[in-house]
């Protein structure tokens, strides 16, 4: 079966975005004032073949724990669905 | 003595280290293609800078899990040395040689300019031809030289002496002004618990020749030779 | 075959109605729809040249060092020691103006492969950039794609970017202008050139997968751009600058090795351009079969892989031993390496998809039988409004308003540092950056010689524009005066001649005569062309960018302890010029003074005076080289007083000033002069050097056998510019850590705004 | 009310995805034969202030389409949700 894996990635609360920072600035510039805080972290799409969704999970998770994610400053969160054919963004 | 420059597909400043080892400080020194295992001849390891596998999902994330990492596990637990320099100390990082990582730049820009770094720590065999406390002024040229730790790990590497250079402007003082990257505490190089791997951002083979605008990273690769030859490290 | 034309799909791929008839006639037979797409690409202005190459046919080529000229991937030039220099510009303008990250990153692949291809290791980038004015919106947007574009691609790459230049102006705001200049370094035996030899041998593709990035991208870029070009999304091609490195280290293995017997990037036009152009060189043919391709994408046909853009690819022609020892070098920096084809002798390309015949064309018709075009040529309306420059109309400041004119020609963003630019690219990798970007042309040490390259690009386009042919003299004077201001000597020059639509007769005017200017400065100046790159069509609704004839300049230092930089060295010595500032209303001509202080771009700009230029050359050359000389920096945007300035921002401690009085200049008794012309007029042919004074009768005697009027004007000072008139009495006085800061903050402020 | 919205952007398809392809380059090394396709992309979670989910979603759009992605060669998808009080990641 194939599966699409989200891991989205994020810098742990309490560490300095500043990217996320200077994207709120340029939203203030530009109007938007009620933005109180923006972040900016990375959606990782991985589609792939597994058993099952459990399967497919577990490696995303190893995936994510070893390579994708810096344990140091990065948290990270894993979504599986199954994937429909055809179906692409 | 013999020196070996690690070359990463995408190393791009191995030919620099390996000039200023060779030719500058004039001693024994070969290029280690990144799939060799066995780093036996060697007494340092230099990880160059440059964009190891690309970088493109971390730096040296991707370097982490080349052949020739493991084989530098072993090799720093018999206290050989090994100097990361920009990639190279985002590798240390990213493979646990050293604690921390590397966040992307403050300033959101690659930075390539000349900094005043100052000696904190010249009992180190990376520093010792360095007089304590002094500045001096090498390049920097990278995206993600912003280091973190976590607040205990920080004061735990100030505490035993670990944090070696430090961004400081032309008097020495670690100001806001003086540190081109956001790093915490304006750490600009640390070392190992065991004290023979330093992980550094600036350049020391930029500027060892005078040529090139100024000649102070010289003492980094002679300070090596020299603890090398006094066989301190072999003895502890 | 496969597919019959639709009846306009000609006009759709950008040919023009008689150009596909005169295809028929030549092909015998109607071309079917994928040798459509081929023709269609390689007849593009972009890669035919057809409004130009009877023009480019006028510009001096040969020279003593010249080894490669014009005709293959980039020229060649020797530099002695058995070494020799691969040098080129390229723009990468139209698809910068869409996506300006991507555009700018890709232009660095292209031109780096194209030294690559000569067989030499590329060591150095170079960026000359056109933009809006800073304070529009859209400019900066572009301005920022652009700049970390290049860092980002250049950075990855290890290939120092040591200098470039920037102009903003109104008429680049549409269209920017990005052209990035290349160098590279070889010993004479490992030249290899673009040609397909010896049949039987085998086709290879290396790097990158084939996807359907960048179809038609040249002919595209062969286009004006209107508001559908943002819809042209299938033209954007995405950089990877990891698989270029990799691509360069195999690459020069494998030619080190002797794998190689012919060798082409693919850029425009991708394996169309690249087989057609390898084959024709050498009088050869080629079969290839598009199913061996590389693809990164499923069900892509023998049009869309002929036509693929894909960065990151060189075509190899390999003799068949070979081709292991070229796969095992792919295989060792983990890239595709394919056998798509051979070498015969049929003289045609034929393209084979699943044993189907797709394409078979004569590769001299692809290649070199687009049509050759010489338009109309009319002197543009405009010139003869902005010709009369009346001097009453340029109201001549008081001395007291002169220092605020001085702070703000500093802070203009084209003459203000460039380091918000400059501090992004890694200028210092491989260890060889002598002096590097900042204060004038790079210079680039050779290792295991005394030798020394330098580097520069330059070109006034506002000068162009209001004389082209006294502009595109002055680009090439410009380029020869920062390269001898360092002491070396000019030795070649690449170039890339940015304009509007050749159809429309004013443009074509323009092009015209920018070319014979150039022609006129190489001949003078004994710079032949080598090489370079034509992009046309600039324009937007009818809105041409400035004529912008960029000149990259290649210069040798023979001993670069010796060489010469622009800042002061010692307080005490003594300040010339060497050769002539006019200080007359038309010296104002065009200036960045009569723009931001009169906001006039107006003025009919005096030609170079190329013999002067080269007796100057000839003067700081021989100087260099017996140490005479502290300093030496030439006029350029903001005159006299901008150039000093710039001489005390770049000097040592304890010489950062100036006092100087240009009577020495002329100013007594000649009615003409006026104080804002002699300070900040612009066409002058002259360079601003300091000596000691124990010296100076030597610089005098020097000046002396080579016709070069030297008029000592003050003193290397403590920390003022200070200017003093005929009668001695101190006018106008400015302390450096003002000009220093106005020059350091402008960019950023105007960017800011 | 406060709202979360988190703005995923990708490369348009048919754009080469050169991260992504190095990233499963890498997790082909370290083993994991089973991934088919890597893309990365952006996530950005902005926390702002709107009376309603609806102008929250509108304000984003409009965010999304003037600064965060680049309509050359980016496509994105927003998801709003109203924001819990504490509740952060
Ligand atoms: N886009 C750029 N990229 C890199 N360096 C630049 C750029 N623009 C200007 N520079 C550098 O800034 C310095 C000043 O540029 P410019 O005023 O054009 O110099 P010059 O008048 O000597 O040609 C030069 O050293 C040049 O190389
Ligand atoms: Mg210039």
């Amino acid at each position: 079966m194939k599966f699409r894996g989200t891991v989205t990635i994020w810098l742990k609360e309490g560490i300095f975005d500043p990217q996320g920072a200077a994207v709120k600035g340029s939203l203030e510039t530009m109007g938007f004032r009620e933005v109180e805080k923006v972040r900016i972290g990375k959606s990782i799409v991985i589609s792939l073949e597994a058993q099952g969704v459990e399967e497919a999970g577990k490696m995303l998770e190893e995936m994510a724990g070893k390579l994708l994610a810096n344990p140091v400053t990065e948290a990270y969160r894993i979504d599986v669905e199954e994937e429909k054919a055809g179906a692409d963004r | 003595m013999r020196f070996g420059v690690v070359v990463f597909p995408g190393s791009n400043c191995d030919t620099d280290a390996y000039h200023a080892i060779k030719d500058v400080a004039g001693v024994q020194c070969e290029h280690v293609w990144h799939t060799t295992t066995d780093l036996s001849g060697f007494d340092a390891i230099v990880l160059p800078g440059g964009f190891s596998y690309g970088d493109y999902l971390r730096c040296g994330a991707l370097a982490r899990f080349s052949p020739v990492m493991e084989s530098l596990y072993g090799f720093v637990e018999k206290g050989r040395l090994v100097i990361g320099i920009c990639n190279g100390f985002q590798v240390l990082l990213e493979a646990g040689l050293l604690p921390g990582a590397m966040l992307a730049n403050d300033v959101l820009e690659f930075r390539c300019q000349w900094v005043n770094l100052k000696v904190e720590n010249n009992k180190t065999p990376f520093t010792l031809l360095y007089d304590p406390g002094e500045v001096i002024r090498f390049p920097i040229a990278h995206g993600e030289g912003n280091y973190y730790a976590e607040p205990d790990v920080l004061d735990e590497l100030e505490r035993t002496g670990r944090v070696v250079l430090r961004y400081v402007d032309g008097s020495g003082r670690p100001t806001r002004e003086a540190n081109p990257n956001g790093a915490a505490r304006n750490i600009a190089g640390i070392i190992n618990e065991k004290g023979n791997v330093l992980g550094l951002m600036p350049h020391p083979e930029r500027c060892a020749e005078s040529i090139l605008g100024g000649e102070d990273g010289r003492r980094v690769f002679l300070s090596m030779i020299k603890s090398l030859e006094s066989g301190a490290l072999a003895s502890r | 075959m496969t597919g019959i034309p639709e009846t306009a799909s000609w006009r759709e791929m950008g040919l023009k109605d008689k150009e596909y008839e005169l295809i028929k006639e030549r092909l015998g037979r109607e071309p079917n729809y994928t040798e459509l797409g081929m023709f269609a690409v390689l007849w593009s202005e972009h890669c035919a040249y057809k409004h130009s190459k009877h023009l480019l046919r006028t510009l001096p080529t040969k020279g003593a060092r010249v080894l490669v000229g014009p005709g293959e991937n980039a020229g060649v030039v020797d530099i002695g020691d058995n070494l020799a220099c691969a040098f080129k510009i390229e723009s990468h303008n139209h698809p910068s103006a869409v996506e300006p990250y991507q555009g700018a990153a890709t232009g660095i692949g292209g031109i780096v492969r194209d030294i690559l291809a000569m067989g030499a290791r590329p060591v150095v980038l170079l960026d000359s950039l056109r933009f809006g004015p800073p304070d529009d919106p859209r400019s900066r947007f572009l301005f920022g794609g652009v700049v970390s574009g290049i860092a980002g691609y250049g950075n990855c790459l290890g290939i120092p970017t040591v200098g470039g230049e920037v102009f903003f102006a109104r008429p680049y705001a549409l269209n920017p202008l990005v052209n990035v200049f290349c160098g590279g370094i070889m010993k004479h035996e490992d030249l290899h050139k673009g040609q397909a030899y010896g049949v039987g041998n085998v086709v290879m593709v290396v790097g990158h997968s084939t996807g359907r990035d960048g179809i038609h991208g040249c002919t595209f870029a062969s286009d004006v751009l209107d508001e559908d070009s943002e819809s042209k999304r299938p033209n954007v091609q995405v950089g990877d600058p990891f698989m270029e490195k990799l691509l360069i280290e195999a690459c020069l293995e494998m030619m080190a090795r002797g794998a190689v017997v012919g060798i082409q990037d693919m850029g425009a036009a991708g394996i169309t351009s690249s087989c057609a152009e390898t084959a024709a060189r050498a009088g050869t043919g080629l079969v290839i079969d598009v199913g061996k391709v590389p693809m990164r994408e499923e069900g892509m046909n023998a049009y869309e892989v002929m036509l693929s853009e894909s960065q990151e690819r060189m075509l190899l022609i390999v003799s068949p031993q070979k081709v292991h020892e070229v796969k095992s070098i792919g295989a060792k920096w983990g890239l595709n390496v394919a056998e798509i084809g051979r070498v015969t002798d049929s003289g045609k390309l034929q393209v084979f998809h699943d044993g189907v015949e797709e394409a078979s064309i004569p590769v001299s018709l692809l290649a070199m039988g687009s049509p050759e075009y010489t338009p109309e040529a009319r002197e543009p309306e405009y010139l003869r409004e902005t010709r009369e420059l009346d001097s009453g109309s340029v109201r001549a400041p008081e001395f007291p308003e002169m220092k605020d004119i001085l702070l703000k020609l500093l802070g203009s963003p084209n003459i203000a540092s460039k380091e918000p630019i400059f501090r992004q690219y890694d200028h210092m990798v491989r260890t060889d950056t002598v002096e590097g970007p900042g204060q004038g042309a790079a210079v680039v040490r050779v290792k295991g010689t005394k030798k020394g390259l330098v580097f520069t690009t330059d070109c006034n386009g506002r000068l162009v524009y209001l004389n082209p042919k006294g502009g595109a003299a002055w680009a090439v004077t410009e380029a020869a005066l920062n390269v001898a201001v360092t002491g070396a000597k000019p030795l070649a020059i690449t170039n890339c001649l940015n304009f509007g639509s050749p159809e429309n007769p004013e443009i074509y005017w323009q092009l015209k005569e920018a070319v014979q200017g150039m022609a006129e400065a190489c001949q003078a100046l004994d710079t032949p062309v080598t090489g370079g790159n034509v992009s046309l069509y600039n324009e937007t609704e009818g809105e041409a960018v400035y004529p912008t004839p960029i000149v990259g300049m290649l210069g040798l230092c023979e001993d670069i302890e010796k060489r010469i930089t622009p800042g002061f060295k010692r307080s005490g010595d003594v300040v010339a010029v060497l050769g002539k500032v006019w200080g007359d209303t038309r010296s104002l001509s065009g200036s960045e003074y009569l723009e931001v202080v009169h906001g006039m771009v107006a003025g009919d700009p005096r030609e170079p005076d190329l013999n002067l230029a080269r007796g100057i050359i000839e003067v700081l050359t021989e100087g260099a080289r017996d140490g005479l000389f502290g300093s030496a920096q030439d006029l350029s945007e903001g005159g006299l007083l901008v150039a000093l300035a710039e001489s005390c921002i770049h000097a040592e401690d304890g010489a950062t000033g100036c006092v100087v009085s240009p009577k020495a200049l002329g100013c007594g008794g000649r009615e003409d002069v006026r104080a804002d012309a002699m300070l900040f007029g612009e066409s002058n042919t002259a360079v601003v050097v300091s000596f000691p004074e124990d010296v100076d009768e030597q610089v005098a005697a020097l000046c002396r056998r080579h016709g070069v009027p030297l008029s000592v004007i003050g003193r290397v000072d403590e920390s003022v510019v200070a200017v003093e008139t005929c009668g001695g009495q101190r006018v106008l006085e400015v302390p450096i850590a003002e000009i220093a800061g106005a020059y350091a903050r402008g960019l950023e402020t105007a960017l800011k705004r």
